[in-house]
């Protein structure tokens, strides 16, 4: 199915959760926070997750700024 | 009163703190720069923004958060780029996710690009949701006097009134309004924005600030390390200045040297 | 370029020295204050008058000399209270005999009481008189870039313009003329009377003067060892400002986040 | 003779000289410099120095000043 | 472009106005003296205020609404005093039938006493119930460019934020701000509050406003009917120099006089 | 206290003037800009220069001297361009000469052409000898009241200090010493130099100054007649403020509608 | 029955409507504008509006203000 | 013999006298005024002003200036 990551599109296989996708993108272990469809997705539910057709997906990082 | 500004601390949302000076983490040439210039500042709280992972950052780069470790210090997560409550809240959420339940945030809801001055009514909005949501607010806002009363009253911790546009480096365009913040608080104000060099910061502290939050004054200055030393000795004389209590001005001369003994 | 300003150090007459702080010595409470604002200042150079014995200071107390020895202190024995060429000269004689025949002095002719600005003209004439006699002339001056050249010119050690009246606390009152003297000179600048805060002292160093001198900005605070501290920072604060070189100040405003990466 | 010290009238022996002056003054030993008739005496012609009727003797020191 | 202010106008509301000086018409000695200055001043609108009958004015004199005609006058009934927006929409709605259906308003909503800033919030609310209810709403706020864009955008016919507070005589303590805020109207924008003394008028109307609106500043004069007729030249001539066009500054010298021919 | 300035007047050497706006005759695009800019300026008194004849001015224009007739406007010939004693001292000679024994000029002795900043020495020099030779000398000077005083005690009949450096427009920098020259002075103290717009011109007057003499602030605008006619007013609208007395600033706020008879 | 205007108590007769009792307050004809418990009273409506007990009755005129 | 005149040499027969010279230079009756060598030279002395050889002459006029 179709999701958008960080504004890009993806296919992404169905019945796929956030802990999945996240070891897709590597970024397991990173220092990251979700988001899917404007609503944070704490860490602690990654897996179990479900994602579904469309879902906008935001993960975010910190970089320098004032 | 101290004898110097070693024992002198300030206190946010129970957190106690001896270094004024809170800065910004963006603009630096590289990492390296970015943590001697901190180190230079003495700064115990920073600022750091949250972006959209692969971008916004070098990848050969290391995190800002492995560079500046939260061992060392407090980290205040922006909303930098937010124009509005929601989109401002959002951030504040997934920093606090991010950060393991870290919730003290800088909060700022601009109004326009060109003068990047807060839009004070959607802030007062994203404020009270935020609260309502556990964090610990530090504000940014324009310097009325008013506003920054209501910001306090709804609970935020800190209210930064801005000296001069962010990034204009024009130093305190309206003391008056500045002093008049300081009287009426009961919690801590910190100048935030628009510092360009050393005696703006010193005179941000005469005026009573508790603090000042910078970040292209520092890192936009040819030495950002030498210049964040001089930022960091600014606030501290400010504020030994403003407990010293300062003498008062004249219109006119008054000698300092004696009038009897002259001997012609 | 200096990391701090430990290493920064200025020249006058052949002597270097590494504080830009120069302080006078009167007004003070006593004797005990004196030493203790002095030392919190850092100052190296300290201003002296002479006057008759047996007046214009209390018996009981040790003198000045025992107070700050030379071994310590560079003595700059001042003209304070002349209003005529011959009376300055006179006075800078008898200081140079008292102190065995130191030669470094403050000159100052003075125009009026209200003011105590300099009569310039009769300073330029002491002025002369005073070289041509061997002594290293440091002179007090108005803000006037001619007059400061014209100083340089006769062979004074050092220009020290005013920021406003002796006295007053009023501050840096012509930037542009501070800083063009500043531009123009050889010889060292420093601003002298007339600074009311630890601010007003950054922003001299920050016009690129070489150092301030200073006295009742100091002694008249209301806590006069916390506010020598807080000039001995906010003068090496404003002169590491001005080594580090200042962003730009621009009218509008600059985004210190990175504007890549935003997620809304 | 008469003479002014720091502008007050004194009277003293005839043939008195600089350093003598000071002695009765008890100055001797300080920190002192001294005019006479608004000329510079060094202290090392003290001895000797002649005063004179009607000279103006000025006695200085160091005091604090800015 | 006008070559004088005799032809120049401004547009509020569908009222056209040549005279940009808009006067308060409290704190005056008497209605003779607040007659003569108001003519002095060449005034077209003035403020009143709606008080209780039998307070708020000797009972001996005539009303403000004889000694100062609408046949003569466009009046701009104030809701000065007013510290929410239900307060202040009650007063507009008073002075509406008090006048017959007058529709234009000058709206203030306070923050505090002490300072007298607007609360822009309640002033934000006040203004979109009058203009729903069809009030023409001229409104006062505090400096902020955004706030000042807000107001505009919910229907105000004219923008006045302040110079600094009202009755202080400060004169403009934010230039910058009062500049942004011109350049982004759409609306007139009118300076009101804080003026002092004829330089400051004529600087507000040289960044630009279309007029300014004072009281103090001329009744509390030693001569109130000259100081208004210092502050309608100081209008005219604020107003010319912004059509001028003024010469940029510059940091250093130009001759006037031609360096060709010198004969020496 | 007069109600206007029509009746105002100030006498330098004997001659009484109602237009307190002095004018130069430089920098205009051609005589016809000239003269209308000098009309719409309402100036009694214009500066005019000398300089080699077949240089310095278009062939195929009139004299100035025929523009600006001396039936209708005082001329004052100025030494512009002049950097010691002696060719200033000329160049007087000459202008009287060349005016039928007309012996009133504006004295300047340059100090540098970055500046053009007074040479006060040579300056104090160059007015003895034109009043020994019968001149009435109006001198251009820094804004050291000392040097304004000395100035005045050897004879010349009005002191111009500078606003700041001349073409400049950066308007007043020191209003302090200014006002000081002027409490001390007993002949007439006009600013030269420096203005750069209305508000400055205003500010000048307010200050106490008799007038204000420029020309770059009008001949350098884009519009030189309405600039003229700005300045005209600004001068005005000063003068009667300073007649008027302004209301003393206050740091906080007063209202300025009755707090009795509120009915809320 | 027991009404207050302008602050200050005062009885009138029952049935009493806003025009009389702007005729016993000598204001008719007098430019001014009247609230009753903070709720505008058009001018053309006095005659007819009954008073009730406690009204609350603001009677205002303009004065000079700035 | 060689003079100079507002800066340029000029070459005029012996015995000119300062009238001469302006009539010369078609400024006679234009508002000017005239110095020899660092002094002024009235108007009124024209005729009879021998001018001398190297003789520096400035004839000057008004223009524009502040």
């Amino acid at each position: 199915m179709q999701i958008y990551v960080n504004g890009e599109e993806k296919q992404i296989a169905d019945a796929t959760d956030m802990a999945i996708l996240i070891d897709l993108m590597q970024l397991a272990g990173q220092r990251i926070a979700v988001e899917v469809n404007e609503e944070l997705v704490p860490r602690s539910t990654f897996a179990g997750h479900q994602l579904h057709e469309n879902d906008r997906i935001e993960i975010i990082h910190a970089v320098g700024g004032g | 009163m101290p004898q110097d500004t070693e024992k002198d601390s300030f206190t946010v949302a129970g957190r106690e703190f001896t270094s004024r000076l809170l800065v910004g983490t963006g603009k630096y040439k590289d990492m390296q720069e970015t943590r001697a210039a901190i180190d230079a500042s003495g700064a115990q709280i920073v600022t750091i923004a949250v972006r959209r992972t692969n971008m916004g950052q070098n990848q050969d780069e290391p995190s800002i958060l492995d560079v500046l470790p939260p061992s060392e210090f407090t980290y205040l997560p922006n909303t930098a780029g937010c124009y509005d409550a929601k989109t401002a809240v959002r951030t504040c959420r997934l920093a606090r996710e991010l950060l393991d339940g870290h919730n003290l945030v800088k909060l700022e809801v601009l109004g326009d690009e060109k003068t990047l001055f807060p839009d004070v009514i959607a802030t007062l909005g994203a404020a009270q949701e935020l609260i309502k949501d556990g964090f610990d607010v530090m504000v940014y806002t324009n310097d009325d006097p008013i506003v920054a009363k209501q910001l306090e009253e709804i609970g935020c911790v800190a209210v930064m009134p801005l000296a001069a546009p962010i990034g204009s480096g024009l130093g305190i365009r309206n003391r008056l309004n500045i002093r008049t913040i300081v009287e009426n608080a009961k919690v801590p104000i910190l100048v935030d924005a628009g510092v360009g060099t050393a005696s703006d910061a010193a005179m941000a502290m005469e005026l009573g600030c508790d603090g000042v939050l910078m970040n292209t004054a520092i890192a936009a200055a040819q030495n950002p390390i030498l210049m964040a030393s001089a930022m960091k000795k600014g606030i501290q004389a400010g504020r030994e200045a403003y407990l010293a209590g300062r003498m008062p001005a004249k219109r006119f001369a008054s000698a300092s040297s004696p009038m009897d003994g002259l001997f012609f």
